[in-house]
């Protein structure tokens, strides 16, 4: 009994480091040269169902132009996924994964917490990053080899606080982040700052990981008075937060960033009467070509392809991460042609002149490595048909 | 008339409602073999934990070496409760530990064996020899102390060899037979270095031969190590053999005291204890 | 004897240098990003924590679950008094730069990690360390969530960052780092258990009451493992730490002290050399070798594997665990230690047996 | 007036999470009060019963698949008990319960797997998860019926334990394990009994969690698990009663924690709760006190 078990083991190990060892180098499955692209997202945890959707969108981009012209030869671009598994202790192993399998640059990841934990890796690994939707200013802050596609918090915040008070003209605010999130504690904190800039007053508070509990949270909103409820928290967050805020009938709007323009969200709060508004980077219902064939092309790409359903989170509502994934794979394929190189080094010298007009918008980078971006989309939920509907496009004044 | 060593006054021990030791009182001097007898549960080990600290009386206290080492009276919830006599007589409430008292120089071993089973002979009484140690647990850790350490093992190596358990030192505790692993308690009791041994049934389970060499064994190591011992036993041939006095409990109470001879001739011994071991 | 004993120590101090002889050279060849370093850095900070464990649970029979609580105490200090002052603005950037404005060399950093966790284990064990086994168990798990809930609070920011992660703080590049301290720790700890406290410790796990009748000091020795222990643990949340490169109170989670007991059990509660062996196989297999078993599209030749998809490899790693758990109950080493006299113990014992047969053949 | 008020919302929560806890502090509480273990994976199979619940309700309608549930988690919590504690019987106490957590271990892994990483979602079960008001306080029935329902199964299961045959046998092999084997109780089958209806009543306390708070995750039972456990200690564990008492106090109290604006602190004060509590009564509310013979 015990001698087969210690078999299997060894046997198991040693098939492991055989791929261990083989998973180093590859060639493509044409015989053509690989390039190598790392997608550092996640895939399990808190932020499962984003990161997932993220991914698609690159898978997707992908699957449309699987290869890339650098320096005059054909490279098929292999895509390394590895899950980060939304906690930053497995963050730092994740991505040396990544830089172990000689990727070229990695793109990712959903959830600023992961980003920024593993921002020094590929910094001292000299890989190039480029964020998707990591909007927290510390993932690109002093680490020139972190670039990303996205509007930063600080913008987000503001944007948000001027909605509030331009559309509802909230004067008190109920504001929910998660104990230990970047991403939430950080776009709380600038949401707070400018509201109080525009003379608004905000109730401030966090909930533990792993509450499903949100009675109590919603109660305080409530009692306290607040005009607006903003908590752009993970998703798994926001649906039971909507299905509480139902529940006892909260009657004051629901305000949230891009983490929320996912529909997760829709589903939580269709056939509901709660008022929910989130800004996002992009808008399905547009008539622009690129963005028509991509909603299109994907839309068919989700129909082929099971598993990316299920991923997708079982239809073919198309989220803003989703569109963010598909342009930052672009971006890395022009980057790659700017290069001409696979080299980390030499894509990170041209990074900075890289652009690209993506569906989401044009994409260019400023000198601290993020996305120029001056305005927002703001979607609010019909909770009839259980789509978003286009609000407005905010900039900050 | 020598110097008395250890002293019980009136002490009374009470679990709940239950009085298992009441108001009771010997004295003990220096270089005598005294013997607790009495049926079980009269209260002869609860005695013994009293003495060594692993229950504070109820009420009453003890004397080691003229000083005042354990007193308590009636209090908390046991002031309602107490059923013993002598309520009120004592005021005091020392409440020492029982490596305090060992420390002090008394020794007990166990009346169910209690070595420490994942430790060879050897090591057992090395352990034993802990208290006595000047390092503190940066010095020992940093091997500052090598001088007493190389001391300690000698001492151990010494003590095994008196008690003929050197040949054994590298078994495990458990691998020896029953009558070496109690010597071996023994050892490890005399490792502490003890001015008074306190001895719980030495001889249980023993064949005759093995008890014959004990009665010997124990006054050898009386002589040897200037101990005065203490001890509980049901074998009456070896009590009566050794003792120089005897104590006679039953329910908890003092029924006789005296030499061997005085005991054996009181019948109210006879009746209450003798009586019962015939046909025991 | 002495002499064989004194052989053995060289030898198996020989051994060790080669070891680290062999790290030096790879680290030179090899490229530096590879898996095998980073598996070697957190596989040698996970020993030294689970080491720290087995002192108490294996050697004192404390059960305690308090580790990643005096981790996160030593990876939170190392940090918060380590960042260069010049980036504390950056980091701290919600509570204006932070109330610490001096920094400590990285040496002196790590020294205080373990010396807040010890002394955060001395106060905390005042209390617990009365309670029996279980009790004391869930106790100190307790302490651990409290002190996580502490350090995220908001209105300790100005030391802590609240929610946000410390970085910025210096790290180390080389593998031999970690390997050193965590060596260097071990070996203290070694030396503590084969010293007369150490044997003292034992004396307590086999049987409390005989050894307060021999005269040891029960709450004294309990609560000194348990402070070593967490003075450990404190080291090698610094470490971690600087593994990481950033901080971040959520990570400590009750996971977590699961995850390094479960390493201390399969090494062998009571084995040193075990918790070392079995901790870097621990992490070598959850974080390496198995991570093809996440790889959804793996062909072997033109089959497709299937089951493969991302968590498969978790699957398939806490089903080994469980086999091991139930069928080597005293894990690797058991309470045995790796040593030169045992392998050659072993080998006599071979030709002994092989020398029986050949009288039985002829 | 003005207290209950404000504070109507927090005591409602705090009641039907306190059910929901002592449903699950219960499978603790007899599992130790029999095994001396601590059942780290009760918490797992809590959420597996969700589990079992959403994926059957995608095939069959509600009014069996819930049944369904229910009857296969306490399967469940037998497998367990055979594969992972049985073999372990004599082995030292320590052992079992690092098998325990290795068992939540693979019990998380597996959801994890099973559910890709992604939150399901509870289906609604009609009538007690619709949305009510009572005293202008908006909730789920769900919350008003919890304690009821909690209070009906445990005088129930007091019931069995005080009058039925396998009840009277659980309690000879609480109090002393040996002896009772030996007058010829069958330990194993008292023992998966204990475990059947642990899970039962897990699945139960699932089924009023999940219609509340619809999210589910592998990690999901980690808390209400580790939260429920604290209950059992703090109504001294092995006692019955005392496991209720204690899951609804700290149900209770947490909530209103929360009402407070401490949120920051409103898990972490469960644990600050036990402590003290440990310090002056180490046995906990109603556990029997336990004198080692020397």
């Amino acid at each position: 009994m015990k001698k087969t078990i210690v078999l299997l083991a060894v046997l198991l190990v040693s098939v492991s480091l055989v791929f261990a060892g083989g998973s180093g180098e590859s060639a493509g499955s044409k015989g053509s040269k690989v390039v190598k692209i790392g997608v550092y997202e996640p895939a399990s945890g808190d932020n499962g169902a984003g990161g997932k959707q993220e991914t698609l969108g690159i898978q997707y981009a992908n699957y449309v132009t699987p290869t890339v012209n650098i320096g005059g030869t054909e490279y098929e671009v292999q895509l390394v996924i590895v899950d980060n598994e939304s906690s930053n202790d497995k963050a730092v192993t994740a991505a040396s994964e990544l830089v172990s399998k000689g990727v070229s640059l990695v793109l990712g990841s959903y959830g600023s917490g992961v980003s920024i934990a593993a921002g020094d890796t590929f910094a001292s690994a000299e890989v190039p990053a480029i964020g998707v939707t990591c909007t927290n200013p510390q993932v690109t802050l002093g680490n020139e080899w972190y670039y990303r596609i996205c509007f930063l918090d600080p913008f987000q915040g503001t944007v948000l606080a001027n909605y509030a008070k331009d559309s509802f003209g909230a004067k008190k605010a109920y504001a929910l982040a998660k104990l230990g999130d970047d991403y939430s504690v950080g776009l709380c904190n600038y949401f707070i700052k400018a509201f109080e800039a525009l003379g608004g007053t905000v109730v401030y508070e966090t909930f533990p990981e792993g509450t499903s509990d949100f009675a109590a949270y919603v109660a305080n909103a409530k009692k306290s008075g607040c005009d607006v409820f903003f908590s752009p928290v993970s998703i798994e967050a926001a649906a039971l937060i909507i299905e509480q805020a139902n529940t006892q009938g909260l009657s004051m709007p629901i305000l949230a960033g891009d983490t929320w323009d996912s529909n997760v969200v829709l589903g939580a709060a269709k056939g509901t009467k709660v008022n929910v508004s989130v800004t996002t980077f992009f808008v399905e219902g547009s008539t622009d070509p690129q963005i028509t064939s991509f909603v299109s092309g994907l839309k068919s790409y989700l129909a082929s392809n099971a598993t990316a359903m299920t991923n997708n989170g079982g239809n073919d509502e198309i989220a803003a991460v989703t569109a963010m994934g598909f342009d930052a794979y672009y971006t890395a394929l022009e980057a790659l042609k700017k290069a001409g190189s696979t080299k980390g080094a030499d894509i990170q010298k041209v990074l900075p002149s890289v652009t690209y007009k993506g569906v989401s918008g044009d994409i260019a980078f400023d000198a601290n490595g993020d996305a120029v971006r001056t305005v927002a989309y703001v979607k609010k939920v019909d909770n009839a048909t259980g789509k978003w509907q286009f609000v407005s496009v905010q900039s900050v004044k | 008339m020598s110097r008395t060593v250890l002293e019980m006054n009136d002490v009374t021990m009470q679990f709940g409602g239950v009085v298992a030791v009441d108001s009771f009182s010997m004295h003990v001097d220096e270089g005598e073999i005294v013997s607790l007898i009495g049926p079980n549960g009269a209260g002869k080990t609860t005695a013994f934990n009293v003495i060594t600290g692993v229950y504070p009386p109820t009420n009453g206290n003890v004397f080691f070496n003229g000083e005042k080492i354990i007193e308590n009276h009636p209090r908390g919830k046991m002031k309602k409760l107490y059923a013993g006599k002598d309520n009120g007589k004592y005021t005091g409430h020392l409440e020492p530990t029982p490596d305090m008292i060992t420390k002090l120089g008394i020794a007990r071993t166990f009346q169910n064996i209690r070595l420490w089973k994942s430790q060879t002979v050897f090591d057992n009484v090395l352990i034993a020899k802990h208290l006595r140690r000047t390092s503190n647990v940066f010095s020992a850790t940093f091997r500052l102390n090598m001088a007493e350490e190389k001391r300690q093992r000698e001492e151990t190596a010494e003590l095994l060899n008196i008690l003929g358990l050197y040949d054994v030192r590298n078994n495990n505790c458990t691998s020896l037979p029953y009558g070496l692993q109690r010597r071996l308690e023994i050892a490890r009791a005399l490792a502490t270095k003890p001015s008074l041994l306190l001895l719980d049934e030495p001889a249980a389970g023993m064949n005759p031969q093995e008890t014959i060499d004990l009665t010997n064994f124990v006054g050898k190591i009386r002589d040897d190590f200037k101990l005065t011992v203490c001890m509980i036993e049901h074998h009456m041939d070896l009590v009566m053999n050794i003792s120089d006095r005897i104590y006679v409990l039953n329910f908890g109470a003092l029924i006789s005291k005296g030499t061997p001879a005085q005991v054996q001739a009181d019948p109210v011994v006879i009746s209450a204890y003798l009586g019962e071991d015939e046909n025991a | 004897m002495e002499k064989e004993k004194k052989k053995d120590l060289i030898i198996s101090l020989a051994v060790i240098a080669a070891v680290y002889a062999i790290v030096a050279v790879l680290e030179a060849v090899l490229p530096r990003t590879s898996m095998l370093f980073t598996v070697l850095k957190k596989g040698s900070i996970y020993a030294l924590v689970a080491v720290s464990m087995n002192l108490l649970n294996g050697f004192t029979g404390l059960f305690s679950l308090g580790q990643a609580g005096f981790m996160l105490l030593g990876a939170y200090t190392y940090a918060i008094f380590t960042i260069p002052v010049e980036q504390r603005a950056a980091v701290y950037q919600y509570f204006d730069g932070g109330i610490i404005q001096f920094s400590l060399p990285v040496f002196l950093g790590i020294i205080l990690a373990g010396v807040v966790a010890a002394f955060f284990a001395y106060l905390i064990g005042l209390p617990v360390l009365k309670l029996k086994s279980d009790y004391l168990a869930i106790a100190t798990l307790g302490f651990a969530e409290i002190i996580r809930a502490l350090f995220q609070w908001d209105k300790l920011g100005g030391l802590t960052n609240g929610s946000n992660l410390l970085r910025r703080f210096p790290v180390f590049k080389s593998t031999l780092f970690p390997m050193t301290v965590a060596g260097i720790c071990i070996a203290i700890i070694v030396m503590l258990i084969n010293s007369t406290y150490g044997r003292a410790f034992k004396a307590i796990r086999d049987d409390d009451v005989a050894a307060e009748a021999m005269g040891i000091n029960l709450a004294h020795h309990k609560r000194l493992a348990f402070t070593i222990s967490s003075f450990f643990a404190g080291i090698s949340g610094a470490l971690l730490a600087m593994f990481q490169t950033t901080v971040q109170a959520a990570q400590f989670k009750s996971a977590m002290t699961y995850e390094i007991l479960l390493i201390v059990v399969i090494g062998g509660i009571g084995s040193v050399s075990g918790s070392v062996i079995s901790s870097f196989l621990f992490i070598a297999c959850s974080e390496w070798w198995l991570r093809f078993l996440d790889n959804a599209d793996t062909y072997i030749g033109s089959f497709h594997v299937p089951l493969l998809r991302p968590g498969f490899r978790k699957v398939v790693f806490s089903i080994v665990i469980m086999a091991i758990v139930l069928l080597y109950q005293r894990g690797i080493m058991g309470d045995k230690e790796f040593s030169i006299s045992g392998i050659r113990k072993k080998i006599a014992a071979r030709k002994a047996a092989k020398a029986k047969k050949k009288e039985g053949t002829k | 007036m003005g207290f209950f008020q404000t504070n109507l919302p927090y005591l409602l929560a705090g009641i039907s999470t306190g059910g929901q806890y002592a449903l699950i502090a219960i499978g603790y509480t007899m599992v130790y009060g029999i095994l001396r273990l601590i059942n780290f994976a009760h918490g797992d199979v809590f959420m597996c019963a969700a589990l079992m619940v959403i994926y059957s309700a995608s095939y069959l309608p509600l009014y069996i698949s819930l049944p369904l549930a229910i009857v296969a988690t306490g399967l469940l919590g037998f497998a367990i008990e055979r594969v992972a504690y049985k073999p372990l019987r004599t082995a030292p106490r320590m052992s079992a319960m690092i098998s325990a957590i290795g068992m939540s271990y693979l019990i998380q892994n597996l959801a994890l797997y099973v559910t890709g990483g992604l939150t399901k979602y509870y289906p609604p079960v009609p009538f007690i998860s619709d949305s009510i008001e009572i005293f202008g306080a908006m909730t789920k029935r769900v919350t008003v019926i919890t304690p009821f329902v909690t209070l009906f199964l445990i005088i129930v299961l007091v019931s069995i334990i005080k009058y039925t045959k396998i009840g009277i046998a659980m309690r000879a092999v609480s109090r002393d394990f040996e002896t009772a084997q030996l007058m010829g109780v069958k330990i194993n089958s008292v023992i998966s009994a204990t475990f059947v209806i642990g899970s039962l009543l897990a699945a139960i306390g699932s089924t009023l969690f999940f219609s509340n708070y619809t999210g589910v995750t592998p990690t999901v039972g980690g808390m209400p698990g580790l939260k429920a456990f604290v209950a059992a200690v703090f109504g001294g564990i092995g006692s019955i009663p005392g496991a209720v008492i204690g899951a609804f106090i700290i149900g209770i109290c947490e909530n209103l924690i929360k009402g407070m604006g401490l949120t920051t602190f409103s898990d972490a004060f469960t644990f600050v709760l036990l402590i003290v509590v440990l310090m002056f009564m180490p046995t906990g509310l109603f556990g029997e006190k336990a004198t080692d013979k020397v």
